[in-house]
């Protein structure tokens, strides 16, 4: 049990796929200039990641190690993400028709999100079991929902905020996730695993 | 219930969020009677001086009027009317300077007092008893009265809810700085107050009177203990001096510790509220039947030399009470109609005390610097938060400042700036020294436009969508009925009889006839040019009509009396109707024309176009010329009438172009 | 004859914001006064060399966007966060830190941002991580107290080590940093957190030279210094009282309910409070209202949440004070934080005949 | 043998998967296209055409499939700025074709020379222009849009296009702009 939520806690703060692994800055950027966005997009990845990393961890434990098929993995995984986030992606679109046009062109671009497939991939390479798999998945996305959830109303805040020219709109943004980075540092060690 | 009593008989009172203290600065005006001045050279009334709309005027220019009679009227409850201050003279009805912060102009009564102020006839009311409610509330109502504390209100449509009141309370706070219009008014005058409070009590029967007072008056405390030492439903409450207690929903929450719910009127919660002002007017108009022609004006500030509350006749302009009050002649005047926190400073002297008015601030430099009028002096905010500690409203205003200079509607609205009673505490203790409540009208003023406009837009789409729907529908309609003529036709043809072989031959008639026509104009078109008389018949009348024009224009200029064109009338009686069309549709083409050609200044092609038709007109026999010399005549006045509309109506919408068209009219004559 | 124009209120308290800001900086005289006292005259040294650099770095940087230069550079707000960076990094830091962090804290972190009022992060704080993670050697490069140093440290000493490296004599830092009975110093967190992987309790740790006689030699004398300037801005209504408190109070809970666990692994609350960058952090830079929350409640959450943070990464983190990532963390969070601790506005949800049944 | 069995398993996995997808789309089928009427509620329902649709809603339409956003005269930069937030574009400066002032104005017929031609009644989308043939047309100020698609097909050039007055009411407290009155 304590191993699992050392893994959770580990892979949410000290190893943050978007602060520290610098994975799936693409939606970092793009849905993060209103929290309510931030906060659709957030639920939407994590249900995508965490049942991903589920899909993929049985696809490639029961069909690709027996058969040989190694080899396929991220060609299989892709399409199992492609899957998982289309079939969100009707979802919203059916449940939430306002989340549906906030969320726009980044909600099928979750599939692209390289979290996503990052977590899949992170998983074999780390020989996560069935649960660590499910816990890592769900951890990562936590981890991102965090810092997009904050850096959204950070960003909803700069918005007003009398910034010289040069760095407005996706500058600032960058110079802000830096700084958002530097202080995940302060993370580290935190969890040895 | 009962506990809020107890609790305040106990002289424990609730408490509202934040508030300031400012300099309190009332002993400039506090130790001092109030003084009687005497009436003005010249008195100017702002047809609506009350939140509401503006009454119908009752008067003309050069009307004598007496003191107290009535000068607009109106039975919409929200519409209070204006009564004539002294005895004089209507000398003019025009725009003028309101006391409003925007320093526009609007329409205002101007009258010149003939020095004797002769009082209409009265009915003193010597038995309050034999009043129903119905009769005080139309006195009260025809008496003209509306809070006086600072919103104005009606207050008939206050005193005559329907709700079960239990509370009533009077409003004698008074926390804005330097005012002491109330403290002077109640040391004076308490019996009247309390037959005001009287009268309210009859009408509104609620279980409870509150005075609500700032523990800053102490004499005028006393005077009120004493007067209403023997009615027990009356409780003066001393409350701790806090700006803004006299707020009205600050003052319920103090008293009662209820909150007014947002978008309710406090009577919802059984609570009414007046000013004593207020209650003083009342009693003047329903015993004395004086209506609201004067009140209370402190005029303070440090500029001035003698600094003192003033009964102030209703129009006197800012500047004669200065006057009498010492106000030295400086280059650069900073004047403040009402208290330094929510007061509003004015554009010129000449605006006039209005029923709402309760001070006339004149501080010195040193008192007031106005750091606002430049705005150099505000820096960037440090969200602090001073600013939301002392929100009565518990609003975030550094938020609100951001999402206002961002103009985000939505943040605003989320945040609920509708709730600022804009007091000023906020930008009062700034350190940024940000204009906070300015920020917060402009926005506030922006939205309620924007929700104009989407209302309007609104509205517009569903016009449009009828107009569209209209369109097909008629559309259909018209094809629908072609469709079953032709088929009727159709059906005829087919069934044989001699009525539908005529109505065929008929139609191969018609047919043939197109035909014929079409070959002829063929055969014509190269001599159309020459003389085809009924083309030259046609023309002729239009030149007719342009020479008409022409000849009205002159007839214009030359400025023709009325009366002859009237002689015209009754000898033309005939012909007149279409005549007068005619000559309209005729000056308004050649208007155009000459405008049209004016402003490309085609001037060498004009006299190219008209020439010949100008020949032409020659050509009408004389009696017709002096005919349409007659109508061109006729067409003069009217146009001269409807110019006068004209001229009205642009008034009433501002911007005018009428000066442009004026200006064209020599300019076509020249052509 | 003119008339003057203006909005309402038409009268002001008459405070300033540079106002303040002066008073947060003489507030933490008593605080750089034991600095100088227990570790000589380097802090001050590089308080100054901060301030030169955050003046410079601010003129250039208003007069490259045309601002209002004379009344933005004296606010007084580049001056403190230079103040804070120069009290926060080593004493025998070389020269170039305090420069670059003191540049790298005005120039991105306030200015790119739009200056005072719209910096999310803190300045001083953003800078000095950003100093700690590049330069890690001369970041922990922290020298003992001075009287438990092997060799003297005078002003010239002190000036000539952050300028060239060495001492008048040729010391080198580490030379400086090496105790009586040589073996090299750390501060009282550090030492503390390597005696517990080393095995080491608490207790063991306590015996160390550098902790002196309760919780740090030194140590706790510079954060009384700072928690006195702290009470003064108090009580002089310059800081908000919620932040402070709520941040000590939490650190407290936190190190208390540890501290009971299992007294041989954790270090005593007081331990907590009086070591490290504790009573600057809770006082002046926590405190700071540009990157903090703005209500009350959102104060004490924010206060709480860098409470828990130091007492975490203190803990069980690699690095061995936590302040400065604390508090950028919340930063991160206070926006989402005033979000959601927004106060009841009048006559909003009210709770109906909340106080006349009573 | 493997790459045979690659082929059967990635296709048979495809297979799959598209008919979970198939089954998806016709469970969660949702029914219109919501993104114009949102985009009609921004637009300022002047119906006046200059964005070279005839009416608001056509453009709507129009934006909703990929027409560019800032076609909207009447509505300016601040009705861009909503489409764009609403499409999450970067909002874009308004169509060079269009004058940038759009102050409100409403149109207003000079009844001295009007001929009573209908030919504006025509033109108005809202039907804010009473009069019928031969008798002298008026606006009724409150419905009109202030659009000007009456006044180029008026002969006689009557209509023309006032800005709204300034009033107590609708002023925006705009302090630096008050007119002081020189007296003296």
């Amino acid at each position: 049990m304590t191993d699992y939520l050392l893994l959770l806690v580990g892979t949410v703060l000290v190893n943050n796929f978007v602060l520290v692994k610098f994975l799936g800055l693409c939606p970092f950027m793009g849905v993060s200039s209103r929290t309510e966005t931030a906060i659709g997009m957030s639920f939407a990845t994590t249900f995508v990641m965490t049942i991903a990393s589920l899909l993929s961890y049985i696809v490639n434990t029961y069909i690709l190690v027996p058969l040989g098929l190694e080899y396929l993995t991220t060609m299989m995984f892709i399409l199992v993400i492609a899957v998982v986030v289309q079939f969100t992606e009707m979802v919203v679109h059916k449940t939430s028709a306002n989340l549906y046009r906030l969320l726009g062109i980044f909600l099928p671009l979750i599939t692209t999100n390289c979290a996503v497939l990052g977590v899949a991939l992170l998983n074999i390479y780390e020989q996560h079991n069935f649960l660590e798999s499910i816990v890592y998945g769900f951890g990562a996305a936590v981890g991102f929902s965090l810092v997009l959830i904050m850096f959204s109303a950070m960003r909803e805040k700069l918005a007003n905020a009398d910034i010289p020219k040069p760095f407005k709109g996706s500058a600032i943004a960058m110079i802000t996730a830096g700084l958002m980075s530097l202080a995940f540092m302060g993370f580290t060690g935190l969890v040895k695993l | 219930m009962g506990s809020v009593i107890e609790r305040i008989k106990r002289g424990h009172f609730w408490t509202f969020h934040g508030g300031i203290h400012p300099p309190e600065q009332k002993f400039l005006t506090t130790d001092k009677p109030i003084r009687a001045v005497s009436i003005p050279e010249q008195l100017i009334l702002p047809l609506q001086q009350h939140i509401g709309i503006s009454a119908d005027l009752q008067v003309n220019v050069g009307d004598k009027v007496l003191k107290g009679q009535a000068l607009t009227k109106s039975t919409h409850p929200m519409a209070v009317p204006i009564h004539a201050p002294t005895s004089g003279t209507i000398t003019a009805i025009k725009n003028a300077v309101i006391a409003h912060p925007s320093g526009l102009s609007e329409l205002c009564l101007f009258i010149t007092p003939d020095g004797e102020d002769r009082w209409r006839e009265r009915k003193i009311c010597t038995d309050l008893a034999k009043l129903t409610d119905n009769d005080l509330i139309d006195k009260i109502s025809s008496a003209g009265i509306s809070g006086m504390g600072g919103a104005g209100f009606p207050t008939q449509v206050k005193v005559s809810t329907h709700e079960k009141i239990k509370f009533l309370i009077i409003n004698a706070a008074e926390c804005e700085p330097y005012i002491t219009a109330d403290d002077l008014l109640i040391r004076e005058h308490s019996p009247s107050i309390l037959d005001g409070i009287n009268i309210l009590d009859s009408i509104l029967s609620p279980e409870h009177i509150l005075i609500g007072i700032e523990d800053n008056k102490p004499e005028a405390i006393k005077v009120l203990q004493q007067t209403t030492a023997n009615n027990e439903k009356i409780q003066v409450c001393v409350l701790p001096t806090k700006y803004p207690t006299g707020g009205e929903k600050q003052l319920i929450q103090i008293l009662t510790g209820q909150e007014v719910p947002a978008g309710v009127l406090p009577s919802s919660l059984g609570i009414v509220m007046q000013n004593i002002a207020t209650c003083f007017a009342i009693a003047d108009a329903v015993i004395n039947d004086i209506p609201l022609i004067k009140r209370v004006v402190t005029v303070s500030g440090q500029a001035l030399q003698k600094p003192q509350n003033v009964w102030s006749l209703l129009g006197t302009p800012v500047g004669y009470l200065l006057e009498q009050c010492g106000y030295p002649n400086k280059d650069k005047k900073h004047i403040i109609m009402g208290g330094p926190m929510m007061g509003y400073s004015l554009p010129t002297d000449q605006v006039p005390v209005v029923k709402t008015t309760n001070c006339i601030l004149a501080p010195s430099e040193i008192e007031i610097s106005s750091p606002y009028s430049t705005g150099t002096r505000e820096v960037e905010c440090i969200r602090c938060g001073q600013c939301s500690d002392v929100c009565p409203a518990q609003l975030l205003p550094q938020e609100l400042q951001w999402s206002a200079k961002a103009k985000d509607h939505q943040q605003l609205n989320k945040l609920n700036l509708f709730d600022c009673i804009e007091c000023g505490a906020c930008a009062y203790v700034c350190p940024s020294q940000i204009p906070l409540v300015n920020y917060y009208r402009i926005a506030k003023s922006e939205i309620r436009q924007q929700t104009q406009l989407d209302i309007k837009a609104e509205h517009a789409k569903v016009r449009f969508e009828a107009r569209k729907e209209r369109l097909t529908r008629d559309k259909i309609a018209r094809e629908e009925k072609q469709r079953a003529a032709a088929a009727a036709r159709k059906a005829r043809m087919n069934s044989g009889t001699t009525e539908a072989k005529s109505e065929m031959s008929a139609v191969a008639q018609a047919l043939a006839r197109v035909k014929a026509k079409k070959a002829q104009t063929k055969v014509q078109a190269p001599i159309n040019q020459e003389t085809p008389t009924a083309n030259v018949a046609q023309k002729s009348q239009v030149a007719a009509a342009i020479a008409r024009a022409k000849a009205k224009k002159l007839a214009a200029q030359q400025n023709i009396a009325v009366e002859k064109t009237i002689l015209v009338d009754q000898n033309t009686d005939t012909s007149k109707p279409a005549v007068d069309k005619k000559a309209k549709i005729a000056a308004a083409v050649a208007k155009a024309k000459a405008r049209k050609f004016a402003d490309k200044a085609h001037v060498k092609n004009v006299n190219v176009d008209d020439k010949p038709i100008d020949d032409k007109v020659e050509q009408v026999s004389n009696t017709e010329k002096t005919l349409v010399d007659k109508k061109a005549k006729i067409a003069a006045a009217v146009a001269k009438a409807k110019a006068r509309k004209l001229a009205e109506q642009q008034a009433k919408l501002a911007a005018t172009p009428s000066n442009e068209i004026t200006n064209e009219k020599p300019k076509s004559e020249s052509t | 004859m003119a008339f003057w124009i203006a909005s309402s209120p038409h009268n002001h308290i008459k405070s300033e914001t540079s106002a303040i800001m002066r008073l947060v900086i003489y507030a933490t005289i008593p605080g750089i006064f034991a600095q100088w006292y227990f570790f000589g005259w380097g802090n001050i040294i590089h308080i100054s060399l901060a301030i030169i650099t955050a003046l410079v770095a601010e003129f250039t940087i208003l007069s490259l966007r045309e601002r209002n230069i004379k009344a933005q550079l004296f606010d007084g707000s580049g001056i403190l966060t230079a103040v804070l960076i120069g009290i926060s990094i080593p004493a025998i830091a070389p020269w170039w830190i305090s420069v670059i962090g003191a540049a790298f804290a005005i120039i991105i972190v306030k200015q790119l941002y739009g200056g005072l009022g719209h910096n999310p992060f803190n300045p001083a704080m953003a800078g000095y991580v950003m100093l700690l993670i590049s330069f890690p050697l001369q970041m922990t490069s922290w020298q003992p107290p001075l009287e438990l140093m092997a060799l003297p440290l005078s002003f010239v000493d002190t000036l000539s080590v952050i300028i060239g490296g060495f001492t008048i004599d040729g010391y080198s830092v580490e030379q400086l940093r090496t105790h009586i009975d040589g073996y090299t110093m750390a501060t009282p967190l550090d030492t503390v957190k390597t005696n517990l992987t080393m095995g080491l309790t608490i207790a063991e740790s306590m015996e160390n030279p550098v902790i002196g006689e309760n919780f740090g030699l030194g140590w706790e004398w510079i954060n009384a210094g700072f928690l006195l300037g702290g009470l003064f801005l108090l009580a002089k209504k310059a800081i908000s009282w919620a932040t402070p408190l709520s941040f000590l109070s939490s650190l407290f809970v936190c190190s208390l309910i540890a501290f009971l666990f299992s007294q041989d692994s954790n270090a005593s609350t007081m331990f907590h409070w009086f070591n490290g960058a504790c009573m600057l952090g809770a006082f002046f830079i926590l405190t700071d209202p540009v990157s903090g929350a703005t209500s009350i409640k959102g104060r004490i959450v924010f206060g709480a949440l860098a409470g828990f943070l130091v007492f975490i990464i203190r803990k069980y983190g690699g690095y061995p004070d936590a302040v400065a990532f604390a508090v950028l963390i919340c930063n991160m969070a206070a926006p989402l934080i005033d979000q959601y601790t927004r106060p009841r506005t009048y006559g909003h949800n009210v709770s109906s005949n909340k106080a006349g049944n009573e | 043998m493997t790459t045979l069995m690659a082929i059967i398993v990635l296709g048979s996995m495809a297979l799959l998967f598209g008919a979970i997808l198939g089954f998806a789309s016709v469970k969660f089928h949702v029914e219109g296209d919501p993104l114009a009427e949102q985009v009609d509620a921004l637009l300022p329902q002047t119906q006046c055409g200059q964005c070279g649709y005839p009416g608001c809603k056509p453009y709507a339409e129009a934006v909703a499939n990929g027409e560019a956003i800032n076609k909207c005269a009447p509505g300016g930069e601040d009705t861009i700025k909503k489409i764009a937030d609403l499409m999450g574009v970067e909002p874009p400066p308004l169509d060079e074709n269009h004058d940038t002032d759009n102050s409100p104005t409403v149109a207003f017929i000079i009844e001295e020379d009007c001929i009573g031609c209908t030919k504006c009644i025509q033109a108005c989308p809202v039907d804010a222009i009473l009069g019928t043939t031969k008798q002298m047309h008026t606006i009724i100020a409150d419905e009109c849009t202030g659009c000007d698609l009456c006044v180029e097909p008026c002969p006689v050039d009557c209509i023309v296009m006032i800005p709204i007055a300034k009033t107590p009411q609708n002023w925006q407290w705009d302090l630096n702009n008050i007119p002081v009155v020189q007296l003296d």
